[in-house]
């Protein structure tokens, strides 16, 4: 279970805004997560990932302490090693589609599979700024994923998707998360493309 | 005519640039993080070797590790290491008057990259190191290359400092740039055009290839 | 208008005071333009505005006066000292057998293509028949003022240089004068270059250098003159 | 003791930088869009001064520009300049001299920039040179503050091409490297401590100022 | 009227790709262009707007050539001044929201209407980095409107945007491309969003 409460000031606005999150996610649930543009959500992800920290609060991850800001532990991205999927994807220029998920992992056969699951298995050679918007972010997919990691959380990750390919690829994560374990935090503001594949909702709305 | 001031140039100029690519990168990259006003003296003391005219920057390496006194005298008692009238000694002062070439670019291009790509890699485990080797260095290279262009070149063109501290020994400290100031001395100015001539082609082809190498890996328009 | 004298780099001290001497007596200043004499040669034949060439040696005034850059044949105006000195006392009563022993590691020469200091004392040591065996302890300099600088920071254990460093040396040093006779004078030469047609100062100045008060002062700085 | 040489210094350095500001700036733009053959010989080229020992930069240029014959005689008749023993000719020399030091980090850092910028400036109606000024060289700051401060030092501590054609001439070409130089041939070492102090401090001042400009512009996390 | 006929050879996959388009689009109407990712519709937006060159064909805008493959004729991106939305934003890192506006034009009042119609006036002052996706997205679009351009090119223009937000926005721009009589070509992945906005459509397949 991974038990979250914290409180980050958001400089925003012209006045100040604060991000207060209070919430437990069940083991290998997945969760969407919404709300109004600059509400705070992708930061509420980048403080569980261990990529910003916030000024009160604490996270408890099965037990273990990622966070707690009044005894000053945090660990670090690279021991929490959450699969992460950036809004803006933050693909690595100088790596080949192939090169991100060796990368991230050394199972050839795992790769291969991801490769299939995100149809860019003849695109395997090209770097990121030779692929489409929607390829960019199949990959972004896929390198989070490949760590086989505990807990994924995606920030927008359909938005370059056409329908078709986004219900097949929703479909084949599904049994993908099962399969892992995964626990699962989805940002997404279509209300409408992760009917079937959640099973909880976190509203995030800053407080003034 | 006698070529070994070419190699012993060469020598100097590759150990040289090896030495300062394990040191300055790992430097330049820890600049690069963050701003404290010790990382911005520091930095401030890298980039002086620069602005001293080079003799006299010898001058102060000849006091500094005169065998007779201090520094000098100790390194040669405890490790009979002597820097002055040395080849490792000429190594030691290139590095230092180099370190500003192969920093400065490095530095100020990891600044402009964007945050996210360190990010991306931590949160896949990977260390800042393998972060570092594997993300944020592949995507400067141009600015590696000029880096280490410039430190190569300028230490090819080194004069005052080897002036200083190198004393003329024949194949340990009479790099290219001595002999052919030798030469215009000595009025020979046909000697002092072999070796321009022979340090130009040299650089001028390790520039092209340099420079081709880049091409191959250049980004192409979508056309 | 000052006058402007290239000077060579052994003069380095010297010519201070045979400026403000000079200013003295006729009211006429002086800029030295010290460097190393080939250096200035290449200077003078690409158009500095030199007045009057102090060298260290005869050949490059020679070379200067054949090439047409001159108003005159040059003259001697003083003859080079060669001294073996050091900042330590080793003790020079017999300095040939010192440069062998293991007291002695590094002996700094000018370098003798360009410098006659250097070629006189690689002269004296051929000699004295130990040229070849100090060989490998010997270190360059590129003209005798670097010489000089190697011995005053005691970057090496003996030099050969001018018996002019003694006198403007602010360290205590231990010399010891090498015998003439064992190299060939070092003749330096003096010339007023086409630059200063016309120019009388530049002839007052030559006939100062030629003087007798100027003699007194180069044989304080350990010049031999006649 | 007599700061000319430091005036002179200061002047000379930041001619040049200003200077190769104006030629370095297009000519880096202008090499780092797309890669000819003749661009790549064009910037070995300029790399070459890199290579060069000063004196035998300077010889040349003595050479070169000597009133006596050639370039030289006909700048003099014709326009009445002459480059050397002078001041102009001393710019002259830097601009060359530390032309790579301006060129090279500024075009590896706008290679390395996305096409995207200006492409999104270009559909906005902008030129390609408005696009250079306000979008492309705007977010390449920290290069092109390396490369200002890179050539205003190596101006300052240059050494062997002012020796060469120079001439030592108060006031005219007589710059604070070789007063130190003076100095310290003349063992005049408290004199040389102090023009190198003097020339210390400037450069540090300038390099901590930049520096902390820089920061005050620098990215901050979001924390 | 835009009369546009290419033909552009894609490197994508493993095989060769062709994209063809021959399409008009009638004054001041407003179509949505879709296809499966990677098919070339981010190509097309390009070579409209100058900024990448096909192999064959020819685009006439009201009667201008603006590009003719066989005479050699191809206007360049300033002198066609298309607005573009680029699908990755393409912002400029070294702008406030506020300077990002007044690079693309001189009108003190339209740039307070256009913030305004965005949603930004409170972050004006704010560079690309401390805006979120969704406000960087919105900047995006206000930029490439703020040249009041006849033709408007939007890459997945609302992407990030929560639906309150979208259809708020949405409203007001169907206002405003009346009122400048803007044509306006909108690539969509999401087959609701457009409604009631659009009046034509494009579907890009790519060909083998
Ligand atoms: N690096 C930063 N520094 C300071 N403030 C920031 C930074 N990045 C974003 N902000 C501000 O913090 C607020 C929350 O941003 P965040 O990116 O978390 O929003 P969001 O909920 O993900 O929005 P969107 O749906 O538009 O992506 C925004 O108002 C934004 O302006
Ligand atoms: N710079 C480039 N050079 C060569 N090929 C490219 C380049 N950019 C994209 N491609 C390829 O061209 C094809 C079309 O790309 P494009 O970006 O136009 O697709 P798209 O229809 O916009 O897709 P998406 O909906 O995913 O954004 C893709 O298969 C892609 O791999
Ligand atoms: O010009 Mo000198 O006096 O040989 O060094
Ligand atoms: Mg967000
Ligand atoms: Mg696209």
């Amino acid at each position: 279970m991974i038990s979250i409460n914290i409180e980050k000031k958001l400089k925003a606005y012209s006045g100040q805004q604060w991000l207060k999150i209070d919430h437990q996610f069940a083991d290998s649930s997945i969760t969407k997560i919404y709300g109004p543009s600059g509400a705070g959500k992708t930061t509420f992800l980048k403080i569980i990932a261990g990529l910003v920290v916030p000024e009160k609060g604490g996270i408890t991850v099965d037990g273990v302490t990622w966070l707690n800001t009044s005894s000053k532990i945090s660990l670090s991205p690279q021991k929490r090693l959450v699969g992460f999927v950036f809004q803006n994807y933050a693909l690595f220029p100088n790596m080949t589609v192939q090169e991100h998920l060796e990368y991230a992992s050394n199972d050839a056969q795992w790769i291969q599979r991801l490769l299939k699951i995100g149809k860019l298995e003849t695109l395997s050679d090209h770097k990121p700024e030779y692929l489409s918007g929607g390829q960019q972010q199949r990959l972004a997919i896929l390198r989070a994923i490949a760590i086989r990691p505990k807990l994924l959380l995606m920030d927008e990750p359909f938005s370059a998707l056409d329908p078709k390919m986004k219900s097949a690829l929703i479909a084949e994560l599904k049994l993908l998360f099962a399969e892992l374990k995964m626990t699962v935090l989805i940002v997404s503001h279509n209300p409408q493309e992760l009917e079937g594949l959640v099973d909880g909702e976190l509203l995030i709305n800053a407080e003034e | 005519m006698d070529l070994s001031p070419i190699w012993l140039t060469l020598r100097l100029a590759s150990i040289t640039t090896l030495l300062l690519l394990l040191v300055g990168l790992p430097l330049a990259w820890w600049l690069s993080k963050g701003r404290s006003i010790f990382k911005i003296i520091l930095e401030a003391i890298i980039t002086m070797p620069l602005v001293l005219p080079p003799s006299v920057l010898g001058f102060y390496l000849l006091i500094a590790f005169s065998p007779q006194h201090g520094v000098g005298k100790w390194l040669l008692n405890t490790f009979n290491i002597q820097f002055v009238f040395s080849f490792q000694g000429l190594v030691l002062a290139s590095v230092i008057y180099s370190m500003p070439f192969m920093i400065g670019p490095i530095k100020s291009a990891l600044q402009q990259l964007p945050q996210s790509l360190a990010q991306a890699s931590y949160t896949l485990g990977k260390s800042e190191r393998e972060t570092f080797l594997r993300v944020l260095l592949p995507n400067i290279k141009p600015s590696l290359l000029t880096a280490m262009v410039l430190t190569f070149a300028h230490t090819l063109g080194e004069f005052g400092v080897v002036l200083m501290i190198g004393g003329n020994i024949p194949n340990v400290t009479r790099v290219a740039s001595i002999a052919v100031y030798d030469s215009v001395e000595n009025m020979d100015y046909s000697a002092a055009n072999v070796y321009s001539l022979i340090l130009f082609t040299i650089t001028f082809v390790m520039v092209i290839g340099v420079f081709i190498f880049n091409k191959a890996q250049a980004k192409s328009p979508l056309e | 208008q000052n006058l402007k004298v290239a000077t060579a780099a052994n003069l380095q001290g010297i010519i201070k005071v045979l400026g403000d001497d000079f200013t003295k007596k006729t009211g006429i200043g002086i800029d030295p333009i010290v460097g190393s004499s080939g250096n200035l040669v290449a200077q003078i034949k690409n158009g500095a505005p030199f007045d009057v060439f102090l060298s260290a040696d005869m050949s490059f005034p020679k070379n200067l006066f054949a090439d047409g850059f001159t108003l005159q044949k040059p003259v001697v105006y003083a003859s080079g000292s060669l001294i073996i000195c050091s900042t330590q006392n080793l003790g020079f009563e017999n300095w040939e057998r010192l440069l062998l022993t293991g007291r002695v590691k590094k002996i700094a020469i000018a370098n003798p293509t360009i410098a006659p200091y250097g070629k006189a004392a690689e002269e004296s040591l051929q000699k004295k028949g130990i040229l070849s065996e100090i060989k490998s302890k010997a270190v360059y300099g590129e003209s005798i003022s670097q010489v000089n600088t190697y011995i005053t920071t005691g970057s090496v254990d003996v030099g050969f240089t001018t018996q002019a460093l003694i006198k403007d040396s602010k360290t205590t040093l231990y010399y010891k004068v090498i015998d003439p006779k064992t190299y060939s004078p070092i003749e330096q030469g003096m010339v007023i270059l086409k630059h200063a047609q016309g120019n009388a100062n530049a002839e007052k100045f030559y006939q100062y250098i030629l003087s007798a008060e100027a003699k007194r002062i180069f044989k304080e700085y350990g010049y031999y003159v006649q």
